[in-house]
């Protein structure tokens, strides 16, 4: 029995995910546990709470993501005080999501998960991060990426007074609008979003999918899930990011349920484990089964792959075209290949971007019409948005003040956590064998999990994907015989 | 209320003009009252900053007292119409964090009115003894100590 | 308190003979005191107040010792004056110093030795923390106003006015009755001595009217104060008397020739008539008519006229108008007297119903030769009244309507005695509960009524009926009363019965103490600043009293009130200039952000948006340090000197860290 | 000579204090050039042994954000208490408790009974997450979560504070500077403006004389005029009571300020005074106007302690009671 080494006391440091990894007595895995061990009590402490705070006491949920949580508390307060915004604020909020996506994504892409890929997996990891995708991609693109980005958070927070945290949600409408001769910032920035968008897609072609090593990766069994998926579509079933109905699929590709967000406790429950924080989200109407995949399993999954197995196609012209060659390569719907996700997001992107364009455009945004006050008695609501992690759903009661009685969260990251922890399990499984471990396994694993673009900042602290990684291996006894971190 | 000896202290927030007044009449009249008041005096109850409230019970106060001029008396005109907007929002602040009503008291007493300066000073002690000590009848939470190394879990 | 570097602080807790020492364990305290952080020296003495015990916090000052001062004794506000005087001859700043009121609010009210002591050093280590942060102030000096003002012209106002007058100062004698005189010109004699009210008041009005630094501004009213002591600004008005003072001479041509003379003069109490056009009383000062506008004709439908037709100077003038005048003066004496009890409160007493059941302020009017009866003493049907009855306490000394007892009933209604037995030869009896004749000659005075054969009897009146239940009583109005000597409920058969009604505070009294800044005690007179070292004075620097304004009393006590306000206020504004207490607000102007909270909830208008800065400015000299603006201030840039947040913070650190 | 070294370090935070980090944008790339960065676990891979192995003040300074909640964090930012020269709390959390310290109005108890049991979605169970539990394959641990949060010098001594959720990059970006050209001022400051927001809001010159509330409007009852005062609107804005710095930055977005940049020097205690100047601008003397007005504020505690509760009177340790003036 080999000795116990620590390699890394980070483990210390709480807010981390952790994975432990039980051999039995022939070394090979037994079990592996996804543990995230951090909780904040946010549901509990909104009671009390006016309801029109909540967009940005939630928005404190993540300070990577905080769009999402300000945009599904403000279409939950509509929802609440029974109004319905005028469509230019409709326009408005849907134009700065649009960027919020687009921006997010792009972070994603080339700073976080991209470097997997762009840089390679078998790459040391010194180059795996934003420098050696410099390298990849050359330095004006990287300038570009920072510029854009720079720019986009700067027109989010025109409208949301502050781009981390911002503040225009309100029931009814939007706290301020676009001034006229804004306006061609706005096209300006949208036109080389969407080129922007382009070019990344070009690169994914060229450093990915030209690489055969790297499709097999993708399309390897140990990234492989069959399970449900998630996301919101509109009318016909094309993905949207901002409104619609939510749509379940299941492992066959064929639609399962399609409910209002009003109607979510009937569709999903929470599951809960003693040895983590977070709670798995499963279907109500297949129910758990345990860490399983199938139709059996009531185990689904959200973001970018989920949301393009959940619709049947994208609204904009240039992302239908990325959509159907996505499908094509892939082998049709629906995709279960985990690290398909980071093609999926960078097809989102050309999306977000697409509509970014479409609604920069639109006259209406620079109407003045972009609140309307609520009369009638707030009683309960929710609202719904595609967060960049997944479907994002904020309901509240409260009393006829408009005070919080009753708070629910259903956080992206908790749709996929059933699946990050199979995924790792499997991962886990599928490369430990008596023992022995290497840096090159913690990689593959870490891949296993961070194509989902995690973000535990929404349970945790870590930003997305940057989560520093802890495994242990425990021998039969639980001793641990080895540990290895991943910081980045 | 379980704990037989225990004494409330009460931290009182006058004005110079009248309650500080009426609390020494009360002293030249010889009236008994209990001990466990702590008058602290100021120019005029509008001065009185509700920080100073909230620091008094943080500091271990059971209740606490401000006495002003009866409306209309007051020395510089409005004062205590001030003090009394302050404390109907920090009345309000104070229930919403479960500090019983008991526990904080706005009264108008003039110079003359010793023994309505006994008589609340009377009342709210029995009151208090009654409610037992606050952090017991309502916790203000401590910081946490820090972990006896054994407690302390690591991931 | 690092700001104060390492604050040597001097702590001394006085015995006061036995007041704090027979309760408070004052050794212990010293003790205690000694281990407070910050204190070098912690001391006890008998008196601290005494000179002695200045001298040890002088002399522990000039040893360099100490350089603060805690002093654990009475109440501030008797002795904290006292001990900063000593601190700064000690050679410190006055205002190193803190109070701890271990009298008052420990020994005095604190049944339990242990508890009191243990209160004590709580409120010694409040002290304690305070002073440690303490800041020297300076003083600011304000010019004084030399005139003055006197509130109400009866014979404590005139009185006032007079010494003020005497001794050069410009005074204002504001009076809300057409003349000055009040109260005692409507008495006959006045006790003990029954000298005639007329002969000793009219040479003292006259002389008001006529003395060169007094101007008299009857038929006139307060409207409201400001300022503050030295320099009180006063808006009077003038009540339109439709004369022109100018032009009138007091022939009093318009009164005689006014064809209606049938309005009950309120000066007789409505026991004799007037015309439209009056003046109150012969001896009236000023000597000025005023024309009762309500019950005018011309007024009514622009006829008549008479007065003005033949007014030889022309000086009745329909078309004036009230008048506001702004004075500015450095002192105030307030001497607005009493109101008489409303005897119809009493039903038992019949008053009202029965037309010879009267006020002993009638009585008074019709025992006046000037009176409507000239004097006589008669019943409303002229006839002389065969017997008398006098109650004494009609609202005094009873639960239900005053508790206090107005000094003065006991006294008048002997005068009344002796007055109706004098005049009418009719039998009197006074019903009275205790029989006070306090003062010089009183008691004699008693003597000499019983020696002229009046009846007491030693019970408060239960009822005056006309009810008879016996033939002897039939047409009379019969006195039942408890006689409490013999324990027998008597009833006693009169003609007349004299009430001899309470003194209370005036109708308006409130509205004055508020107009003033006054307080006022239980019954409804104005509070003095102490009820024995300062009976004059009140809490508002600057404001006397004087008179039945501050409680029943005689004419002597009132003249002397009067007399000794006027002393007071000579004193103040004869020093020219004073000492203000530096506890005004200050300002941090790089802490202000111009939010403008403040500037709205001044009274004075000390504050102000400056738009060239965008802060706001305080102007000092206008702040009377209320310290509401300190508390609204969000950014703590406005603070109060001597209340700053961090020493009242302190001070309530101290009295919790204890005990 | 050698670059400064600076660590960075997170407790319980959102993470946004970090994206604010990044948000500095090409400034990044001028503090990269100037510091060492030696310890940011949320970007790279150092770990507590090399702190550890630090002599103590090696750190010039180490910036940490996020609240105080578990054991591991004590004994985190008091390990790089002892390797920085300068401790700064970063953030609303770490300067006064932030919105996550809102949590301190519950116990642990009723937190865990509301998320895995009463919340609408918990699947029927009794099972709650245990800090040690037995798997078939073995024993797993969960961190203890504590009942209360705690602002950063509640826990160590802190040299300097940057305000705000998050410290905007001017306000990151001038204190870096002032760190580097070693022109810091007082040990204790916050490193924002002296002043309150007002001063630097433009809306501030529409505000009248004397400014009062004769009625209080929430934010969704009226359509707030772009360029007016918004307390003369009668909307809750705590302009005045909270420290500038942040340009005004919610404002400008026409809505009120929250307070997120803390108190100013003067103020020890932000909700009571907020609490205080308002109510100061109750426009009525009469007792039931009063009721009504103070009605108008729903949820008091949120309004004036929503990033400042941890740091309130309400909540400091007691201990402050014996020690001497703040």
């Amino acid at each position: 029995m080999t000795t116990k080494i620590t390699v890394d006391p980070i483990t210390r440091l709480e807010g981390h995910g952790r994975i432990e990894i039980f051999l039995n007595d022939s070394g090979d895995v037994d079990r592996a546990y996804f543990v995230i061990p951090e909780l904040r009590g946010f549901e509990k402490f909104a009671v009390g709470r006016r309801a029109e705070d909540m967009p940005q006491i939630t928005s404190r949920i993540c300070g990577v993501c905080p769009t999402a949580h300000h945009m599904a508390s403000t279409k939950a307060l509509d929802d609440l005080f029974h109004i319905e915004p005028p469509p230019a604020a409709v326009k408005i909020r849907e134009l700065l999501y649009s960027m919020f996506m687009l921006e997010d994504h792009a972070l994603h892409f080339y700073f976080l998960g991209g470097p997997d890929f762009i840089v390679g997996p078998k790459a040391p990891k010194a180059e795996r991060n934003i420098l050696g995708v410099i390298g990849k991609v050359g330095v004006e693109v990287a300038g570009q990426v920072i510029a854009m980005r720079k720019e986009l958070r700067e027109l989010i927070a025109y409208l949301g007074g502050k781009v981390i945290h911002p503040v225009f949600g309100l029931p009814g409408g939007v706290a301020k609008g676009v001034q006229k001769e804004d306006q061609e910032r706005f096209v300006k920035a949208a036109e080389s979003g969407v080129d922007f968008a382009l070019f990344t897609l070009k690169a994914f072609h060229d450093l990915v999918l030209a690489n055969k090593e790297y499709v097999d990766l993708i399309l390897s069994e140990a990234y492989t899930h069959k399970t449900y998926y998630m996301g919101l579509v509109d009318e016909q079933n094309r993905e949207n990011f901002y409104e619609g109905m939510i749509r379940v699929v299941g492992p066959d590709g064929k639609e399962f349920e399609r409910f209002k967000v009003q109607d979510y406790v009937e569709h999903v429950a929470e599951h809960v484990e003693p040895w983590t924080y977070v709670k798995f989200m499963f279907l109500k109407n297949v129910g758990w089964t345990g860490f399983e995949d199938g139709e059996k399993s009531g185990v689904y999954s959200v973001a970018p792959l989920a949301r393009l197995n959940a619709a049947d196609g994208l609204a904009t012209p240039k992302a239908q075209e990325a959509y159907e060659e996505y499908l094509q390569t892939l082998g049709g719907k629906p995709v279960h290949q985990t690290l398909a996700n980071h093609w999926a997001r960078v097809v989102e992107m050309v999306y977000a971007a697409e509509r970014f364009l479409e609604l920069a455009r639109d006259p209406e945004i620079t109407s003045t019409e972009i609140r309307r006050i609520p009369t009638a008695t707030p009683t309960t609501g929710a609202g719904v948005v595609e967060a960049p992690r997944g479907t994002l759903i904020h309901q509240y009661d409260t009393d006829e003040r408009g005070i919080l009685t009753r708070a629910n969260l259903i956080v992206a990251t908790q749709g996929n956590a059933a699946r990050i922890a199979m995924s790792v399990d499997k991962a886990a499984k599928a490369l430990v064998h008596n023992g022995n471990v290497d840096d090159g396994l913690l990689n593959m694993v870490e891949m296993a999990f961070r194509a989902y673009d995690p973000c535990h900042a929404c349970a945790t602290h870590a930003l997305p994907g940057q989560m520093p990684l802890i495994v242990s291996l425990r021998d039969a006894q639980g001793n641990v015989i080895r540990e290895l971190v991943r910081g980045e | 209320m379980a704990n037989e000896d225990y004494e409330p202290t009460i931290v009182a927030f006058t004005c110079t003009w009248c309650t500080y007044l009426a609390a020494d009449l009360a002293g030249t009249s010889r009236m008994g009252y209990p001990a466990n008041l702590r008058i602290i005096r100021a120019m005029c109850s509008g001065r009185i900053d509700p920080q100073f409230v909230l620091s008094a019970f943080q500091w271990g106060a059971d209740g606490v007292l401000i006495g002003g001029c009866h409306p209309g008396d007051c020395h510089y005109q409005e004062g205590n119409y001030k003090a009394l907007r302050r404390f109907k929002l920090l009345k309000k602040l104070a229930a919403e964090l479960g500090i019983e009503d008991e526990r904080l008291r706005l009264e108008w007493i003039s110079a003359s009115e010793a023994d309505k300066f006994r008589d609340v000073v009377n009342d709210m002690v029995e009151k208090l003894r009654r409610l037992g000590p606050r952090s017991q009848a309502q916790p203000l939470p401590e910081a946490v100590p820090a972990p006896a190394p054994e407690e302390a879990v690591h991931a | 308190m690092e700001r104060n570097g390492h604050p040597k602080i001097g702590v001394y807790v006085c015995h006061c003979g036995v007041n704090i020492a027979d309760k408070v364990n004052v050794p212990d305290v010293v003790e205690f005191a000694s281990s407070l952080p910050y204190v070098a020296i912690a001391r006890e003495y008998q008196f601290m107040c005494s000179d002695p015990g200045q001298e040890i916090i002088e002399q522990d000052l000039r040893d360099g010792l100490v350089d603060r001062v805690v002093v654990a004794a009475c109440s501030p506000l008797m002795h904290e004056g006292t001990f900063r005087h000593a601190t700064e001859e000690g050679g410190a700043n006055p205002f190193l110093y803190q109070h701890a009121n271990i009298r008052e609010h420990v020994s005095w009210v604190t049944a339990d030795g242990e508890l009191a002591t243990d209160k004590a050093k709580s409120l010694v280590a409040a002290a304690v923390r305070r002073v440690a942060l303490a800041e020297p102030l300076e003083r600011k000096q304000v010019p004084i106003d030399d005139h003055a003002l006197v509130v109400g012209g009866g014979i404590a106002g005139i009185e006032a006015a007079l010494v003020l007058a005497n001794a050069g100062r410009k005074v204002y004698l504001v009076e809300r009755e057409p003349s000055i005189g009040g109260h005692m010109a409507m008495f006959d004699k006045t006790f003990p001595t029954l000298d005639c009210a007329a002969c000793i008041l009219t040479p003292k009005m006259v002389q008001v009217g006529q003395h060169p630094n007094i101007e008299v501004l009857a038929y006139s009213e307060v409207e409201d104060v400001s300022g503050y002591v030295g320099n009180f600004e006063v808006r009077v008005r003038r009540k339109a008397r439709y004369i022109n003072e100018d032009l009138c001479n007091g022939c009093g041509l318009c009164i005689e020739k006014c064809p209606w003379k049938n309005i009950p003069s309120e000066f007789d109490q409505g026991l004799g008539n007037r015309p439209v056009v009056y003046m109150p009383f012969p001896q009236a000062v000023p000597r000025l008519p005023v024309i009762d506008r309500e019950h005018c004709v011309y007024f009514q439908n622009g006829k008549c006229g008479a007065c003005k037709k033949f007014c030889p100077r022309d000086a009745i003038d329909f078309e004036q108008e009230d008048k506001i005048v702004e004075l500015k003066v450095g002192a105030v004496v307030i001497a607005t007297g009493f109101k008489p009890f409303d005897a119809s409160r009493i039903p038992l007493y019949g008053y009202g119903r029965f037309p010879n059941v009267i006020t002993s302020v009638e009585f008074e009017r019709m025992a006046n030769a000037a009176g409507p009866t000239g004097g006589k003493i008669v019943m409303k049907d002229g006839s002389v009244p065969k017997r008398v009855g006098i109650a004494h306490c009609v609202g005094s000394r009873n639960q239900n309507y005053n508790s206090y007892c107005s000094t003065v009933c006991c006294m008048y209604s002997l005068k009344f005695a002796h007055l109706v037995h004098e005049r009418t030869g009719a039998e009197v009896y006074n019903f009275y509960i205790d029989m006070r004749t306090a003062g010089k000659g009183y008691e004699d005075f008693y003597h000499r009524l019983m020696a002229e054969g009046t009846h007491f009897v030693r019970g408060r009146v239960a009822e005056i009926t006309d009810v008879p239940q016996v033939p002897e009583e039939d047409g009379h109005l019969v006195i039942q009363a408890e006689d409490t000597l013999i324990g027998v409920v008597r009833r006693i058969p009169v003609d007349m019965v004299i009430l001899s009604i309470a003194m209370e505070p005036q109708a308006d009294a409130t509205e004055v103490r508020r107009k003033f800044g006054m307080s006022c005690s239980g019954d409804g007179f104005f509070l003095e600043k102490h009820p024995k070292l300062a009976p004059t004075a009140t809490l508002t620097d600057g404001i006397f009293i004087a008179g039945a304004c501050q409680g029943p009393k005689d004419i002597p006590a009132s003249v002397a009130q009067g007399q000794g306000a006027a002393a007071q206020a000579l004193s103040l504004i004869d020093s020219g200039s004073m000492e203000l207490e530096p506890n005004t607000a200050f300002l941090t102007e790089e802490l202000c952000s111009g939010c403008r909270t403040c500037v709205g909830l001044c009274p004075y208008n000390a504050l102000a948006f400056d738009e060239e800065r965008k802060v706001v400015a305080l102007n000092e000299a206008l702040c009377k340090g209320c310290g509401v603006c300190v508390a609204a201030c969000p950014s703590g840039a406005l603070q109060q000197h001597l209340y700053t947040d961090e020493q009242i913070l302190e001070e309530i650190r101290g009295v919790l860290a204890y005990g | 000579m050698p670059k400064p070294k600076v660590g960075l370090y997170w407790c319980a935070s959102c993470g946004g204090c970090e994206e604010a980090v990044v948000d500095l944008a090409e400034k990044i790339l001028d503090v990269v050039a100037a510091v060492d960065i030696v310890f940011w676990p949320v970007a790279l891979d150092f770990k507590k042994e090399d702190v550890e192995a630090m002599a103590d003040g090696e750190m010039v300074a180490a910036f940490i954000n996020g609240a105080v909640r578990l054991s591991e964090q004590e004994e985190m930012v008091n390990l790089l208490r002892r390797k920085a020269q300068y401790v700064i709390a970063f953030g609303s959390c770490a300067h006064l408790g932030g919105i996550p310290g809102l949590a301190s109005l519950f116990d642990r108890e009723s937190i865990f009974q509301y998320v895995y049991g009463q919340a609408p979605t918990v699947a029927p169970t009794d099972v709650r997450p245990q800090t040690q539990v037995t798997v078939p394959e073995g024993e797993l641990k969960l961190p203890e979560f504590w009942d209360k949060v705690r602002a950063l010098d509640q826990v160590i001594d802190v040299d300097y504070y940057l305000p705000g959720c998050p410290p905007t990059p001017k306000v990151i970006a001038n204190a870096l500077t002032a760190l580097l050209e070693g022109k810091l001022p007082a040990k204790g400051a916050v490193l924002a403006s002296s002043r309150a927001l007002c001063y630097e809001c433009e809306r501030n010159a529409t505000k009248p004389e004397k400014p009062s509330l004769t009625d209080i409007k929430r934010v969704w009852e009226v359509i707030a005029d772009p360029d007016t005062c918004l307390l003369a609107q009668g909307i809750i804005c705590l302009g005045p009571v909270t420290r500038g710095g942040c340009d005004a930055q919610c404002v400008k977005g026409n809505m009120p300020c929250t307070g997120c940049f803390g108190p100013l020097d003067r103020v020890h205690d932000f909700g009571a005074k907020g609490l205080s100047a308002i109510a100061s601008l109750f426009a009525s003397n009469d007792e039931a106007e009063l009721e009504k007005l103070a009605d108008k504020i729903p949820d008091v505690t949120g309004t004036f302690y929503r990033y400042s509760l941890p740091a309130s009177f309400l909540f400091k340790s007691r201990a402050a009671l014996k020690g001497d003036g703040q």
